[in-house]
């Protein structure tokens, strides 16, 4: 059997990897992937502990969380369509117009 | 925090995720940085041009897709994830009775009134 | 693993209120698709019956105490909850009215405008209600998304798209940090129920999940150092949404934190006094700073918020019932300044389509009410007897000197003193210099009503503040229990003499 | 009932005139004139009854309550709040009428009643509080009065910063108000003077160690720091070292605001605020010299920049600074009964001297600059009169009212050990330039040759009646209030220091009189030497000198030799005072403070890059950071 800090170390790994994503990268579209990747390390974490502690509550957050996801997700295209409108790139440090 | 035994164990074991944490993001900062300290800046047309050399590029790589396919994505998306909560919903379905065949017909009821909105707003006409 | 649903009709009426606003967007929505030809104007109007009929419905559950928990203690009614359900329904109200004349500017999607507003609004009444870290997690998510789209409505305007973009990035990498803590402080106790995770001792895992929750819930708020979307995105949204941005879901995210804090982490106070009087300090301090150099009345009005949730932030340093008390009447007079404050914008903005603080100048002798609203809107901020904004502060600080917490009262006067600079370099603006354009301007009835009500607010809690303290003081009789004089104050904040 | 009209009359003069005033227009003075004038007679009637020795308490609402929070919002009565009632009522109803004449015509005059009347309010509020917090809640509304009348008239460029900058210096004062009230919810437990003036004595031991924060030591006596604090407030409001900078600014609002407001009452307040908290004063040595040191100050400082100024205005708000300092050093020595007594009479003299200035003003159409009168006093009978017997009054001279309680504080004084002595000698060379420059604004304004704008010289005449009756009034109280019995009806609620205070027998008492009358005359008579006997502004005797006018050649010659010997030393240095310690030290730390805040609030702005990946990076360090200080701590 795999042991729980192998899932919760893998969790870890994939949130990092997303919060690194949305730092550097530049495409919005790719920082919404890596939010989705800090909500998928969320999702095993919940799975693992669901698992763990014989608990159903862990697995019904990640139908929830899954359901949130998909929202971000059609939110977000929606903003990235109208902001490709009005500059044709979606180049994050592009949009510096407020400041300060 | 409180200092006791089982903290310094946990402590151990959490430690190497700390400094995980810890490696990673200095990672992703340093990077940045030196990239941004580093690179040249000399931006002109014919640096920025896909191709440096070679024969010149005719139209954009990346072709547009039409609006319209992404307003579909999205729609797609929402729909399609709802039916996760149909699952569950199935597996108990006997055990909950009446009460959880209406809060299920409330929960498909408010999806279809978005599913009219979107019809009456065109956003189901292909062009 | 067996269940059972059962709904009584007693769990139903708990929810009543939400579901009168669920059917009444289904409603609005509706007609505005069914309708074409309806004029928006009636839809908004609309709402605002239907936010009515709920505000009556929520008074009488505060007045007949109605209260109980559903759906294996996910949902809570008691006298906090529907304080903040009040609240917010009363934002939403204001706010809706004060969005009449705005929203005619827009050239697509105006019912949808109101649905969008309406159901913000219904998101954050369940987050008003979030009893676990699972409905903080969606109704948090619930109420944001409306924003999402709300902030970047004008679809025209590089400043509205931009302030989307940044609102959206954030606001979903903020929902990430919010998942994962929940994961981690799951992982450490296996429940998610406020009450259930108050566990006797404090594991880094449990630390770090905490951490990371409240991290959420301060980009919520706006609370430094997780404010840095508040000017952007006040700046470039459209101004109602702004005005509602700025205090219905603070008002929110302050319930789930008076719950986590005051419920789950009472028994680690001394250990998060820290974190919040460093989060107030820095909030108080960058805000009024910052404030100062701003030449757009959105951008201050931004900073001056971040820096009046530093000040709520002392209530809940206190940590005790008179703090939680001092957060929700602080709350209560910050909603009529700051909404006033910004209804005064949305007129102006509309007159004269700029929100430029020069162009402010001389606006006393273009319209002496909307300057003397403002006058008493900006004080009330700056926190200026008799004025509701007064009180509020004074209740913050003696919550807080209670608990010995003298260098965080000192920088929040100080701070207090900085505030007044910025603030009356705007009443300057309207009252001393000469108007470029002499031209009077005139208001709508409905933008009228909006700062009526938020002048009448303001005087009202200032002079007689007590029905408001009793309201607030019964809606936090729960946390009667919590720790009285700084029992164990943190090394930071050592009590001077005695 | 009647008591509780009192405050209440104006704030219904005020409300209705801040409803309906742009309905009721020019008639704004019919509701307010009555209002104030009404609550005059009140007042008097609660001065008789008051004066039988009852001290009367009503409540008025509780404010607020949650907890062991308390407060009551109520009057409370007793000798002290009855003459102050009088003074304000008094001053603030003639101002009302005064303002008929003098704001006649001009845009806004209702809401300038309606801010007067608001002012009235807070004041009469602020004088009759009977708990810390009410007195602070007043003393911050009357400070936001004056701010609204002193940027009353925007047309004036310079109007601009002037009230601004009152506010913020205010607040500066504000801020170590509040802090001693808050020390005073600390230590007492309870905001209600007569629990904290009885639980005061047990407190004497108490010290408070002040920077324990940074883990040093430095134990501070509980009541001297919370004496130091409210002083602070007081050394904001009535305009004392090193704070008063806002006060000659505050000049710029109309002319009855500045005999209202910076002149009789609110900047009194300070004074006042020290005379009521005197049960803790008293427990408090070291705060009582700091108040007293303090006041010399202020009061050398004022009088010596009033020497030199031009502004008709600024000359006499220089010397309310002065004078305010000096009932500030009677308090400070234990003379709480003199330095109210000087507040009355002062009260009154000043706010006839601002009153005659607004008069000249409005006859000359707005000219403040001295060097553009002279010669009115043909012009302008009543209110030469009348400005005579003000200055009069302000320079001590025999048998006006000025005189008794000048001589009241210097007697005090002079009995109140070393440092009394030291400080009434500071007084009495102070006695000298205040009779020097009152009777210099006098003769270089009505007397003289005219240097008035031609424009303007032709149709000079006395203004309208509702501004002359005021000034008489004035003018009689400036000497009758003199003579009313105040120090004996004022002793038994103000003790001071060393006990109840009434030596009139005192031995130096006579001599002490005769010294100040004198030394008075001696300024009186220096200033007719310069300005009246040889009309010599330096440069025009240069020019007459060459035109060689031989018969007055001695005496030229002599005053010239005074000049130079005397009054050109004073003037340097006087300048010298204002430019260097006022302008450059003192200004330049309250600007140079708010140039430092405002240049970190540009530079910090600049976090706020505009770049989305920037601000997220700025929420994961923050995380990142608070996570470590908890991990390591």
């Amino acid at each position: 059997m795999v042991p729980l800090s192998y899932y919760v170390i893998l969790s870890v790994i994939v949130f990092v990897t997303g919060v690194v994503g949305v730092l550097i990268r530049r495409n919005i579209i790719i920082i919404l992937l890596s939010v989705e990747l800090m909500l998928n390390a969320t999702n095993i974490n919940f799975v693992a502990y669901s698992y763990y502690f014989q608990n159903i509550t862990g697995q019904v957050f990640v139908f929830f969380a899954l359901t949130v996801a998909a929202a971000e997700v059609a939110v977000g295209l929606a903003i990235i369509i109208a902001l490709y409108r009005s500059k044709s790139s979606i180049n994050v440090d592009e949009f510096q117009l407020l400041k300060w | 925090m409180t200092g006791s035994e089982p903290l310094l164990d946990y402590l151990g074991r959490y430690f190497s995720i700390v400094l995980f944490i810890g490696i990673a993001l200095a990672f992703g900062v340093v990077t940045l940085l030196i990239s941004y300290l580093v690179q040249p800046k000399y931006p002109e047309a014919e640096k920025l041009s896909p191709y440096e050399c070679g024969s010149e590029p005719f139209s954009d790589a990346r072709m547009p897709f039409p609006v319209r396919y992404y307003i579909f994505a999205m729609l797609f998306v929402i729909f399609d994830i709802e039916v996760i909560f149909l699952y569950p919903w199935a597996v108990v379905f006997d055990k909950i009775g009446l009460v959880g065949l209406v809060e299920m017909l409330v929960f498909i009821g408010l999806f279809l009134m978005a599913y009219v909105y979107a019809w009456k707003k065109g956003a189901l006409e292909w062009d | 693993m067996t269940f059972t649903l059962t709904l009584s009709g007693a769990d139903l009426l708990l929810l009543l209120p939400e579901m009168l606003l669920t059917v009444w967007l289904c409603v609005v929505l509706t007609m505005d698709f069914a309708m074409p030809r309806l004029p928006k104007d009636r839809l908004a109007y609309l709402s605002v019956a239907g936010l009515a009929g709920v505000l009556a419905n929520l008074v009488w559950f505060d007045l007949a105490g109605i209260g109980g928990t559903l759906f294996a203690h996910m949902f809570v009614v008691d006298r906090l909850a529907v304080f903040f359900k009040i609240f917010i329904v009363g934002t939403t109200i204001l706010v809706i009215l004060a969005s009449v004349d705005y929203v005619r500017r827009f050239r697509f999607f105006k019912g949808e405008y109101y649905f969008l507003v309406l159901m913000s609004a219904l998101g954050m009444m369940f987050m008003a209600s979030a009893n676990d870290l699972l409905s903080v997690f969606i109704t948090l998510e619930f109420s944001t998304f409306g924003f999402y789209v709300l902030v970047a409505y004008l679809r025209d305007d590089v400043a509205s798209n931009e302030a989307g973009l940044k609102f959206f990035i954030l606001g979903v990498f903020a929902a990430g940090l919010l998942a994962y803590g929940i994961s981690l402080v799951y992982g450490e106790t296996g429940k998610l129920v406020f009450s259930d995770i108050a566990s006797p001792s404090a594991t880094p895992g449990l630390v770090i999940g905490f951490l990371l929750i409240f991290a959420a819930l301060g980009f919520k708020i706006g609370a430094v150092p997780f404010h840095s979307w508040i000017p952007d995105t006040y700046h470039g949204a459209p101004t109602p949404v702004t005005a509602f941005l700025s205090i219905a879901p603070k008002g929110a995210a302050f319930a789930i934190l008076i719950r986590m804090f005051f419920v789950s982490l009472a028994a680690f106070k001394p250990a998060w006094v820290l974190l919040l009087v460093g989060a107030s300090i820095l909030s108080m301090t960058y805000g009024n700073i910052v404030a100062i150099a701003q030449r757009n009345i959105k951008r201050l009005l931004a900073y001056s918020g971040i820096a009046q949730i530093g000040n709520i932030l002392i209530g809940l340093a206190a940590g005790t019932k008179m703090g939680g008390d001092a957060i929700l009447f602080y709350l209560l007079t910050y909603l009529f300044a700051n909404l006033g404050a910004f209804a005064i914008v949305i007129a102006v903005g509309n007159l004269i389509r700029s929100d430029e603080i020069e162009d402010y100048n001389g606006l006393n002798r273009r319209s002496p009410f909307l300057a003397f609203a403002m006058l008493v809107f900006l004080l009330s901020l700056a926190g200026v007897p008799p004025l509701a904004g007064f009180i509020g502060k004074l209740y913050i600080f003696l919550a807080a000197i209670d608990e010995g917490l003298y260098t965080l009262i000192a920088v929040g006067l100080i701070n207090i003193v900085i505030s007044m600079y910025y603030y009356l370099v705007v009443v300057k603006k309207m009252y001393i210099n000469e108007p470029t354009d002499p031209s009077p301007l005139t208001i709508s009835p409905p933008m009228k009503v909006v700062v009526y009500a938020g002048l009448a607010g303001t005087l009202f809690l200032g002079i007689y503040p007590q029905p408001a303290i009793n309201w607030v003081v019964a809606a936090t009789l729960m946390f009667s229990n919590l720790a009285g004089p700084a029992a164990a104050a943190p090394t930071l904040v050592l009590p001077i003499g005695g | 009932m009647l008591y509780t009209l009192i405050p209440l009359l104006p704030l219904a003069a005020f409300l209705i005139l801040g409803l309906f005033g742009h309905w009721i227009k020019d008639r704004a003075h019919l509701v307010a004139v009555p209002a104030v004038l009404t609550s005059f007679l009140f007042s008097l009637f609660v001065f008789d009854e008051v004066a039988g020795g009852k001290n009367v308490t009503i409540p008025l609402y509780t404010w607020l309550t949650s907890g062991d929070l308390r407060i009551e919002l109520s009057l409370y009565f007793d000798r002290l709040t009855a003459v102050m009632l009088l003074l304000v009522t008094i001053v603030s109803g003639l101002v009302h009428v005064y303002t008929i004449g003098y704001m006649h015509g001009e845009r806004g005059y209702a809401r300038f009643f309606a801010y007067i009347a608001l002012f009235t309010f807070s004041m009469l509020m602020l004088v009759m509080a009977d708990n810390f917090l009410q007195l602070f809640v007043f003393w911050e509304a009357v400070g936001l009065c004056s701010y609204l009348l002193i940027g009353h008239w925007y047309e004036r460029q310079t109007a601009r910063d002037a009230a601004t900058k009152a506010f913020i210096v205010n607040r500066v004062g504000d801020f170590g108000f509040l802090l001693g009230v808050l020390l005073i919810w600390l230590s007492f437990g309870s905001l209600e003077y007569r629990h904290v003036f009885a639980q005061a004595a047990d407190l004497t031991g108490e010290t408070l160690n002040l920077l324990s924060p940074i883990g040093g030591t430095w134990e501070v006596s509980t009541l001297t720091l919370i004496c130091l604090l409210l002083f602070l407030g007081a050394v904001g409001k009535s305009a004392q070292v090193p704070l008063h900078v806002w006060l000659p600014d505050a000049m710029e609002g109309p002319t009855p605001i500045s005999a209202l407001i910076h002149a009789a009452t609110m900047v009194t307040a300070g004074v006042f605020m020290v005379a009521r908290m005197a049960p803790l004063y008293n427990l408090s040595a070291a705060a009582m010299d700091v108040v007293a040191v303090t006041g010399t100050v202020t009061m050398v400082l004022g009088a010596t920049i009033a020497l030199t100024q031009h502004d008709i205005k600024r000359v006499v708000a220089w010397s309310t600074v002065s004078q305010l300092g000096f009932m500030m050093m009677a308090c400070g020595l234990g003379a709480y009964v003199a330095g109210i007594f000087h507040l009355l009479t002062h009260g009154a003299f000043k706010a006839l001297l601002f009153l005659g200035c607004g008069s000249v003003i409005i006859a000359l159409h707005h000219e403040q600059d001295m060097r553009k009168m002279g010669g009115l006093k043909d012009k302008l009978p009543v209110t030469y009169w009348t400005f005579v017997i003000g200055s009069l009054a302000l320079a001590g001279f025999p048998f006006t009212a000025g005189f008794f309680s000048k001589d009241e504080i210097l007697v005090e004084a002079w009995s109140a050990g070393a440092l009394g002595k030291t400080l009434a000698t500071f007084a009495l060379v102070t006695v000298v330039l205040t009779a020097f420059y009152s009777f210099r604004l006098v003769f270089v304004t009505f007397w003289g040759e005219s240097r008035v704008d031609p424009q303007h010289a032709g149709h000079l005449h006395e203004p309208s009646r509702t501004m002359t009756v005021p000034l008489v009034i004035l003018a009689f109280l400036s000497i009758v209030a003199g003579y009313a019995a105040i120090p004996d009806f004022l002793a038994p609620v103000l003790p001071g220091p060393r006990g109840l205070a009434i030596h009139h027998e005192h031995p130096a008492a006579g001599g002490m009189m005769a010294i100040a009358a004198v030394l008075g005359l001696v300024g009186i008579a220096a200033a007719y030497l310069v300005y009246v006997t040889s009309p010599g502004l330096p440069d025009r005797l240069a020019r007459q000198w060459q035109r060689a006018y031989r018969l007055s050649f001695n005496k030229w010659y002599v005053d010239e030799a005074y000049d130079r010997a005397v009054v050109r030393p004073t003037v340097r240095l006087a300048d010298r005072l204002w430019t260097w310690v006022d302008v450059a030290v003192i200004d330049g730390a309250v600007n140079g403070v708010a140039r430092t805040i405002a240049w970190w609030g540009w530079l910090m702005r600049l976090v706020q890059s505009g770049q989305t990946q920037h601000y997220a990076l700025g929420m994961t360090l923050g995380a990142v950071v608070i996570l470590t200080v908890y991990l390591l701590l």
